[in-house]
């Protein structure tokens, strides 16, 4: 089997890995894999120095993967998935997913601060704009989601902000 | 025929710059690109025969610099210059500075730009050349005031569509289903016009539940001469800008694109079209069509009509520029449609609220094969910021009938690798599975009505690719910078590998 | 037609297993790929729903083993086998140990693959069948003894060629100026046919200096109808293979056409032919016509017929297998050819000697736009061996006429980047820049006549960019191992680079 | 030029490179290059981390440009360039190509020993064939460039040979 071990050391590995709402203890071991606690025997196959499949229970599937920090990124089957590479002990501090959906505090994409409607300071009410944030020829209003006291801004107009990040706070 | 220009001057960048450049190329005139510097590394740099760098600043400051787009087609020698779509292509003013500095502009007249730029002339004008138009405010005065508009929306009916007379292309409108939000949303309306287009004039227009976007693609020459070469069916959208065209449309039989192909024709003469142009039109449940604006410029979807015809239009804007008449088959009505073909949009966006993603693409792969044509504007390392348009590529699918090019496109989808970036690839392939899509019966409502995209959960080898991968690269040599990967580091074997060892 | 299978086994590599896979796919069908352990990670078995391992050894061993084939296809539940081009593609014996395995073989009957297979039977056959065959030495007895061939030899008349029954497609043959060395030329002939074809018989065909090489593209169904797809016209070749394709063929008027069609039909028809095949024809200078030999199988070249026709060949080749009729518009001769389509076949070998190369593809990108279609068996990583076919890729250019056609397929060739190994895309490039292939008037001899490809020196850009990746790749931080060129290993920034940084 | 500097350290830089039968040293500083004896301005134009083009003179040119062990591939304007990197002390020694053109006893491609037809210490005669390479599906005949005597085989029946590697010797 040429094409295994060109590349990949495969002796034992343990990772916690998570995807979407899962999280997953995933170890390697030559020929066999333990997902959680069940074992799957597999092998990589590489094209070159590029995993093109995977094999698993006897059989070769197409795959594609690659690592951008903690972030991995897996084409199977016409589909696509990312994972996250957790810290070993137990789940990392909660990160920032970049919905929109929790807060209207939290930018719901990459873009520009276009335009701030309101003050530090200001008394602020429930779905009141606050910002507009501009991206890609798209403009977004930046909402409050509860009544209160704006206690901080940290971009003002024309700033780069990314998605996820938090753009105010509200007492 | 004038001849050739020797090099041409494309002001754009992305997909549709590598477009217009690859023809350029197989008419032998050398393709002249422009970039901001700080987009100094953008993937149709690669593509050109050469660039020049139009110099610091957002695209404000470059690709919509008319005096810096002047200048580069002058320092690089080019006698031509074609704008693509979006940026400066429907501008008047860069038409005739083009014009006024004695080069070839790619496209139609200044005044027919400027004709067809303000939606509320254009339809006054239309209304005049017997082209219906979607019922409006625009009936009597000049300038409606508010109290005007008021009433007009009352008798239009809600909902109805606010409009600014300088948008277009579903910005800079808004929609509103009671009579007390009509005044805010005509103050917000006027606030975004006059930003986005230095155009506070707005109007009121009909709202149609859910009709069909049913668009031609039209032609002339400068000798007179207007045809039509069928139609584009853009009902497939998100946020009124469309994701997926097909043609021919299945809600056209032969009278009704008769009827619509003679409207679109009779709208370009209205404003003596020369070049390349597109008539948009609604078509309601019963099948009546109204002019809705008309892009005077390529449109993204152009492919598909190449793909059905077999035809080059950016050739075609380029000959027709140089003053040749329109081709003698085009006029002589011999011009028949072959097969079916499907264009789909690929957006670094997510497929729910379709909100724009960046980051950088790690790995790309195309779909290849009969019937696939992908025109991109992006590859592998190509980092996908928030300035431009979220457009990556276009996928072109042809196909003898409509069933075979809707598996094709299955097909071909399933087989586009795109890692480093979430794109809107689910929601292509949800309207693809869709029961509507399928049979043909759907309108612009399509989209709102698919169920919700819903992650799914990795099968097995995708939990063991992304194991291989995270421990490859986990061994951190150097303090806490992780080790490239070494699996998938193409240097790792290059460097120690040696040709006749 | 019957149903179709859940899984279709593809017994092949490289661009052909892709190719099928794909049109697999759209048909529903899950595409199942084989390959040798030493191959395990070939570009292909990326591209398959899912693949076997056919176990240890080289091309005999895997690819070409019957049984292990057949144990693959058992193991995946795969109910019908695909062979692609070469490998078991034109073996009865693999075409009936399908069969009999209760397996639904794409391709001929055994017995016409047999038929054709051996050269002197059909050369018998063809005659029989009133088609024209180059004058030979087979004109008498059975099997002609040494005395016989050197006297045939004699009448036919120097240069001459010597060939092997069982061989074909330019293997197996030697060309003999002078009269004293037949009977060497016989010996070698004989040697190599048994070690390549295991089959010692040879024969003698009159040699024409410059022929055209013109083939027509047969399909016939199980119910006795057969037709033609038209031509393909193959005459630019070196070491007797085809480098690029083109049709429809500027030799042919439509007189010819017809005669030249309905002999491919007969010559099918001779050996009850069910499925897709090629039917061989010399084109001397006089336009006189001969069967050279039938192909029974899928061309490497059979996308150019797909792309004038707008089909799906491959399609057609499941669908009759499965038992449907020929497609009701190629019965009624309604089928017409529009615009025109050239193929040009990427190898790993050099440009003047035609050698094979092998090292290990480092960059790759393909030409892509209006009219390109890429039919590739490698990527960037690949590596490739000396184990299998060269061929790298096939560049598919369709065009309205010949002439676009030809600048497309310079443009398309200009785009295409293959960095890591020789290719000969300098002798494509020379070929589509030479008189001879424009104009048309070109023979077997094209590539022969040509002025040898010489290598140019490099411009400026291109030294000051090989220093920037010398120096990058310099800085050795671990003995002699000099480090991956910073400036190109995506994990660089990558794994520094944070989202949301 | 938010690209420069990314990937590349522009600190001044020399390397002697060779392309065919040409030699040049090649020094970069920040925004120009001395060719040999020229100098040119130029700046390498990135796309994320993937060099696609290089300024000269004003206007910049696409490139693409990968390195190999001493080997670098270049594309630009539709064509392919090979250099190797030289030891900076003058030309280190002759390397062997695989043109096959100097002599026939250098593995003319890359393939697999078919048959050897000879024996060492056998005479041997100018045009003579001694070993029958087979590489992709095609027979190349070795033949003897001299007459001699066959003092060396470096390879069986079966044996894999690279390209440009010695076949035999012949005294």
């Amino acid at each position: 089997m040429g094409s295994v071990g060109r590349g990949f050391q495969l002796e034992a590995r343990r990772v916690k890995l998570s995807a979407g709402e899962r999280t997953l203890d995933v170890a390697l071991e030559e020929g066999a894999a333990s997902l959680g606690d069940r074992m799957v025997p597999f092998a990589p196959r590489q094209n070159g120095s590029t995993l093109v499949a995977v094999e698993h229970g006897g059989q070769v599937f197409p795959v594609r993967a690659v690592r951008e920090g903690d972030r991995i990124f897996v084409w199977t089957a016409g589909r696509t998935f990312e994972f996250r590479i957790e810290p070993a002990a137990g789940r990392g501090p909660a990160r920032i997913r970049s919905t929109g959906a929790e807060s209207g505090l939290l930018s719901p994409m990459p873009g520009r601060i276009r335009r701030v409607l309101v003050a530090q300071g200001d008394t602020v009410t429930r779905g009141q704009v606050l910002l507009i944030l501009e991206a890609m020829k798209m403009e977004h209003a930046i909402r409050s989601p509860r009544d209160g006291r704006l206690a901080r801004l940290m971009y003002g107009e024309g700033d780069l902000v990314e998605a996820g990040v938090a753009l105010a706070e509200i007492e | 025929m004038d001849p050739l220009p020797r090099r041409l001057l494309i002001a754009n960048r992305g997909e549709i710059a590598v477009r217009v450049a690859r023809t350029a190329r197989e008419m032998g005139i050398e393709p002249v690109g422009v970039f901001a510097s700080s987009d100094a590394g953008a993937f149709h740099v690669g593509h050109m025969g050469r660039s020049v760098d139009l110099g610091p600043g957002g695209p404000t400051e470059t690709y919509l610099s008319i005096p810096r787009l002047l200048a580069a087609a002058a320092s690089s020698e080019a006698s031509a210059i074609h704008p693509g779509y979006g940026f400066l292509s429907e501008s008047a003013d860069f038409a005739r500075a083009v014009t006024d500095a004695g080069l070839l502009w790619i496209g139609p007249p200044s005044d027919a730009i400027q004709k067809m730029g303000d939606k509320l002339q254009a339809r006054r004008r239309m209304r005049g050349a017997g082209v219906p138009v979607v019922p409006g405010s625009d009936g009597g005065a000049e300038r409606p005031g508010e109290e005007d508009l008021i009433q007009r929306g009352a008798e239009i009916g809600f909902p109805l569509l606010v409009k600014a007379s300088g948008g277009g292309g579903g910005k800079g409108m808004a929609r509103v289903d009671r009579p007390e939000d009509l005044p805010q949303a005509l103050e917000e309306t006027r606030r975004v016009a006059l930003a986005a287009f230095a155009n506070g004039h707005v109007y009121l227009e009909k709202f149609f539940e859910s009709p069909r976007h049913v668009e031609f693609q039209v032609f002339g020459d400068r000798y007179g001469s207007v045809v039509h070469l069928f139609e584009r069916e853009c009902s497939v959208q998100r946020r009124h800008q469309k994701v997926i065209e097909e043609t021919p449309s299945v809600a056209l039989d032969p009278r009704l694109r008769e009827a619509m192909g003679r409207a679109a024709v009779e709208a370009a003469r209205a404003v003596g079209y020369i070049g390349a142009g597109t008539v948009e039109f609604l078509l309601d449940e019963r099948k009546n069509f109204y002019f809705l604006e008309m892009n005077t410029r390529l449109q993204v979807e152009h492919p598909i009509t190449e793909e059905t015809l077999g035809l080059d239009l950016v050739r075609a804007q380029i000959e027709i520029a140089l003053g040749a008449p329109l081709p003698a088959p085009w006029r002589g009505g011999k011009l028949l449609p072959q097969g079916h073909a499907i264009e789909m949009r690929l957006y670094a966006e997510d497929s729910n609220e379709f909100l724009p993603r960046s980051g950088r693409i790690l790995v790309w792969e195309e779909p290849a094969g009969p019937g696939v044509r992908v025109d991109a504007g992006v590859g592998a390392g190509t980092t996908v910021g928030v300035d431009y348009d979220p457009l990556l590529a276009k996928l072109v699918i042809s196909a003898p009938d409509r069933a075979s090019a809707i598996e094709r496109a299955k097909r071909a989808l399933s087989e586009w690798v795109v890692l480093g970036i979430e794109t809107n690839a689910p929601l292509l392939a949800a309207v693809l599975a869709s029961p509507d899509f399928r049979s043909g019966r759907y309108a612009t409502d399509l989209i709102r009505r698919l169920p919700a995209r819903e992650a799914q959960d990795p099968p097995d080898v995708a939990w063991i690719a992304a194991a291989l991968v995270a421990r490859n690269g986990a061994v951190a040599p150097s303090g806490d910078r992780p080790e490239p990967p070494r699996s998938w580091d193409p240097w790792d074997e290059a460097s120690s590998w040696r040709p006749g060892a």
